[in-house]
């Protein structure tokens, strides 16, 4: 293990807040119905129960590689509380409490995670199921800030035709130093993009801290160079992250442009499950963060408002683990995939002659044979 | 392909695929130009010329300068509807997007286990000949054809330049769409106004022959057509068309047939596309060969000074010689 | 010929400005030599004849493509002239004026405008020749802004290694949307390079106007997106280029870092003897900044300070004349690149195998036998 | 290589490449490691492990997270006079610095006349068999390789890795230089605990045979290990070690005494490296062959989930099929 670490200081809490770290609003508080502000608390706290589920799962072995979003479940649902019908996001690996607002189902993600082809759980888990999701979803950027880009194109598209979609977009801070997140944005802002790109700085990157990866004082900043309004808020605060993210909709949907908000949290947690924070970094910043614990003071708001009782948070806790153990029931029962997928999704039309032969060896193979020898090669002319 | 075209025109290269852009986006609103130096200029090659007129700036976008940027936000386009026509201007400019195109433009469709195909056409120049400046006379189609899930194509005469395009961009597949600047203005021929389409994966028997097999595309067919009037063999001289996915029926059945097969690109050796029909051939026909497969090449370094690259590329001499040894050769 | 062209509004000359279009200083002028201030004229002066001179020379067939920088030429010397021996270039396309003002050897330039290989421009002239500049300049970026993020890797090893010398980079608006401007300045802002990035505002990249390339009302406040000073500037006021860029080239030489500077002004002529802006662009703005063209502008200060005379300017003009002369034929001089070139400069060390078969099938061409029959193939284990 | 050599110490892949990174870093001060994530994390394989805690941040530098900002400032840094040894955390992410790669690195030298090379070391790691997320298990060996004027070597054994990484630093060429993951702790053996230098373009004949010619590289050189011993035939295998520029001369006069030959790797199959062994061979020894070069690779798809990478990549099983292919084969 290293011997030195990262010593970081304590970043700026000059951003926008409605929650104070207590649970306590002050100001003006956004206008959610009890039932909708429920719906968030229930996000979370399914986010919880999911993400400490497949945690359990990696350490058994029933899923190779697995990350959190620990402390910063507020952002996803904040942010996608936003949006209505008909839009998009494309997110990063840590907002799933937006997806499971949306009702994004829970059994697919998690059936990803055990490594299964994309064809085998769509062909599963059929696209047009009851809860499919209102707000379409697209897959994580897995080549950071990729998605980004995907975005702003995205929605560029939805405005080209006439659509008043939004288009919402996740990314990391240490991703905002990619190639990606510069024409992302310079795009959005020549384009007037119907974009809300967010980015989550949580303060590290992996095992490089927030300071590694630019020079300016926020990230909220940097949309000035591309002639953006940017807004900077606690992202540990439903409410605030909420009201700041819905301006940038509304903007978005008349026609404003894109903003770029930056929704500062902390990753109190490992970077996933292959890390080992204490390498590089001590806890003394994440013990701090973790006294601003999204959920903890959601929860304490929530009863301050007399919305939630010891009783409702008990039966909330149990439908999340009722929920996400019939999730994981239901992603254990996608077969596994067949080799042949690997194959599909490719080029669409005639198989070449390459893909026939190389399924045909791959045949071979999945009956013992020599695929070398096999006779199965389509030659010339056949 | 197409019998019942009438009327026809001269087109060069450049005349033909802007009419093949023309009626595609006459034909489809989702047809849209993108990339920068595409819209009033209509392209430094004055490929996409009137478009901006015709269509206007929402049809034909012209984008700030960045090639990373027009890939990547064009895969949102596609993935919404739109079948975007991107223009990279030259081909050297294109390695800037190379993480756009393998990780995204040819994995989205697979990655969304089919929900979101990404049906765009990446119009892209290449070759040699013009003695430009550095990086603009790359030939690096290996880099696209060992890219799974995309299709390279590169049409040689102005007729399959249009037929290829229109046919491009109604695959729904990522099209990279090579087109060679020499070839450019090269020469004209007759082609038909109206619509037609072309194969986008079957090679082209420009000439039948009995005694070798010479394979080429883009601009190296002509060279290869001028080589075959030097030597003393009776060539089939196949223009590939397709590089990914390769037509291997039309490859193997005219070498099982001649016995000999020259390979001919602009593109460096060393993992050139030639090695892959090379291995190909010799894998499949061992037993028919009356000679190794021969490849006529570029040299393996990175493409030289204007006073030198016509010693670097091929030309019909160095395609002669390639048949010459192949017609020699005695085990 | 399109009928639609772009139509851009006069840019904003809120900028730093010292020389009036009439020639006039106002306010604070900074303290040049005559001598010195003769030497920038010269340089202007000696740019401007030679690349009339190349201008010639493409249409006669002698060279293939050529650029200018007419109308432009107050910000390479004056940039320049704010460096010292030891110092470091990283230009663009467009700074020959600085490069004349450092000696740089023209008829190197010119050699490889012909095409030749520069293997055999470094063998003609060699680069310990008397004339060499004391400042070290770096081949252009061909590949647009990537020699701004050399230019800042340039500076930080420079820093790393204790050598007190300044980078300089140079780029056009345009290529400010590429990832590569994003990655210079990031890492120019995360490790306080001793850097100076300048970007060359002309309003056009090829056919595409500046408005098409950000958001943003300046390219100067795109460096707070990295926390670094920007500075914007009239690019065709030689004493504000000099002025700004001091201060900058300053701030990098006592370990502040880089500082990004905008200099403002209009690519007056056609991209390069490949383009015909007419096509895209009427004249208006270029017929505008054409009154503001930087030579009048200083030749009309240093006549009225008395430093240049109707001789002076007519013996500047003979000398330019002779010199671009001499320099072409020197050019001229230099031996076509013979084929075997093209190998040079690869790897180092032993060649391989197939370097030596390719040099031998390329020899055997040159001599007109058949290349693939010759028996000169080193054959396995030689 | 070095018989000087006295006190051995087991390593792994890992703690050798660590162990040839902290003698160069002693050795020469103008050797820095640069990229990110290899400072206090010490690598997310661990292979820079402690050179933060001996060298210092001036030494040891983490960057921000971009693939084309680390190359592209690292070829800067090269061109005065450090030596850079840049790591790609994964193959997959290196695409976004291709163009830096294409048109600087590989490029630099030459546009110089000479005057700058650029002394850099590119630490990639590349390979399927961890069952990693998409994009971490790439193998395209071959958009390095078609690069000119690049060395590409990949050792498979801890003492190649040492001696190959401290030859690399002291090119003063561009070398990338290829760890496959899944080797990084597959095994330990003895490697001296001095410093020593192994030629960066050799193969090596890990096992002679004279039957037929086994060629494989990285984490294949294992599973053709594997495979001999179930195969009735004399290989002989040779570990190819550089990829760039390929050592013909081992290989062909190993097939010249075998005359078969089976390539094995990763890559996918269109292109891949194989493609180019295969045409070398057939074109140099079409009289000495007693049957087509084989290939055996993975196929030309996406790299697969995780539930069917093992189907995707080559193992013992299909390079043992390969071989009797090649020695059953009757013309
Ligand atoms: C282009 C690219 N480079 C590197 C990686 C490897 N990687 C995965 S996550 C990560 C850290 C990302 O940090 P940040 O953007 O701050 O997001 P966070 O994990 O903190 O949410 C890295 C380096 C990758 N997936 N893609
Ligand atoms: C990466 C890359 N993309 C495209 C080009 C082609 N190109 C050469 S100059 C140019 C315009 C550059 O505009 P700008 O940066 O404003 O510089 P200017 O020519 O105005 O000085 C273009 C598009 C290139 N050389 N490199
Ligand atoms: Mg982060
Ligand atoms: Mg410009």
């Amino acid at each position: 293990m290293g011997q030195t670490k990262w010593s970081e200081p304590k970043v700026s809490e000059d951003f926008i807040r409605i929650l104070e770290p207590s649970g306590v609003a002050k100001g003006e508080v956004p206008n959610v119905a009890p039932e909708e502000l429920l719906k968030w608390y229930r996000s979370i706290v399914r986010t919880r129960a999911y993400e400490d589920m497949t945690i359990r799962m990696q350490r058994r072995g029933e899923l190779s590689v697995t990350a959190q979003s620990r402390g910063e479940e507020a952002i996803g649902v904040g942010a996608m509380a936003a949006l209505q019908a008909g839009d998009l996001v494309y997110p990063s690996y840590r907002q799933f409490s937006g997806h499971l607002y949306w009702n994004a189902p829970l059994a697919r993600a998690m059936a990803g995670l055990f490594g299964a082809a994309p064809e085998t759980i769509v062909a599963h888990l059929p696209i047009d199921e009851v809860d499919l999701p209102k707000v379409q979803f697209m897959p994580y950027g897995v080549i950071l800030a990729s998605q980004v880009t995907h975005a702003v194109g995205s929605a560029m598209a939805d405005q080209l035709q006439g659509s008043t979609a939004v288009t919402m977009t996740f990314t990391g801070e240490g991703s905002t130093s990619e190639g990606d997140f510069h024409d992302a944005l310079n795009f959005a802002g020549v384009f007037k993009a119907p974009c809300v790109i967010i980015v989550v700085n949580n303060g590290w990157s992996i095992s490089v801290p927030a300071s590694r990866q630019t020079g300016s004082a926020t990230f909220a900043e940097k949309a000035s160079a591309y002639g953006l309004p940017g807004a900077r808020v606690d992202g540990n605060d439903v409410l605030a992250v909420y009201q700041t993210v819905s301006e940038a909709v509304a903007r978005a949907r008349s026609g404003e442009g894109s903003t770029l908000v930056e929704c500062v949290t902390y990753r109190v947690v490992d970077h996933n499950t292959s890390d080992s924070s204490e390498v590089y970094r001590d806890d003394e910043q994440a013990a701090y963060w973790r006294t601003l614990d999204p959920l903890d003071r959601f929860t304490a708001y929530l009863e301050g408002q007399g919305i939630l009782t010891d009783e409702t948070k008990q039966q909330e806790a149990d439908e999340a683990k009722a929920f996400v153990e019939a999730a994981a029931e239901l992603a254990r029962s996608v077969p596994r995939s067949t080799p042949e997928t690997m194959f599909e999704h490719h080029l669409q039309g005639e198989p070449s002659w390459a893909e026939r032969v190389q399924r045909a060896e791959l045949q071979a193979e999945l009956e013992g044979r020599n695929p070398f020898l096999a006779d199965h090669q389509p030659g010339e002319g056949s | 392909m197409s019998n019942t075209v009438t009327t026809r025109e001269e087109m060069n290269l450049i005349t033909a695929i802007n009419s093949g852009l023309r009626q595609e986006m006459a034909r489809d609103p989702a047809v849209i130009m993108y990339g920068y130096d595409i819209g009033p200029i209509g392209g430094v090659f004055r490929v996409t010329e009137g478009l901006y007129d015709e269509f206007g700036p929402q049809r034909v976008i012209d984008t700030p300068l960045s090639e990373n940027g027009v890939l990547g936000t064009a895969v949102g386009m596609a993935v919404r509807g739109l079948r975007p026509v991107v223009e990279m201007q030259f081909m050297g400019f294109f390695y800037n997007s190379f993480g756009q195109f393998v990780c995204s433009v040819a994995n989205m469709y697979e990655r969304t286990g089919g929900l979101c195909a990404v049906p765009m056409t990446i119009r892209m120049t290449f070759g040699g000949g013009i003695k430009p400046l550095l990086f603009h006379s790359e030939s690096t189609e290996t880099f696209l054809a060992h890219t799974p899930a995309v299709r390279v194509v590169c049409p040689s005469s102005p007729y399959q330049a249009k037929g290829m395009m229109a046919a491009s961009i109604r695959s729904d597949d990522p099209v990279v769409f090579l087109e060679h600047t020499k070839q450019y203005r090269a020469r004209r021929e007759p082609v038909p106004t109206e619509e037609y389409l072309l194969s986008l994966d079957k090679a082209e028997i420009i000439k039948p022959g009995k005694d070798v097999t010479v394979i080429a595309w883009g601009g190296m067919v002509e060279q290869a057509q001028l080589a075959l009037k030097n030597v003393d063999a009776d060539v089939e001289l196949i223009d590939l068309r397709s590089l990914a996915p390769l037509d291997v029926e039309t490859i193997l059945t005219s070498v099982k047939k001649t016995g000999r097969c020259v390979v001919v690109h602009e593109a460096r050796r060393t993992l050139g596309p030639g090695a892959e029909i090379s291995a190909l051939v010799h894998e499949n026909l061992l037993e028919w060969l009356l000679a190794p497969v021969q490849r006529v090449t570029a040299f393996d370094v990175n493409f030289p000074d204007n006073q030198t690259e016509d010693f670097y590329l091929p030309d019909a001499q160095r395609i002669q010689y390639g048949i010459e040894k192949v017609m020699n050769y005695r085990y």
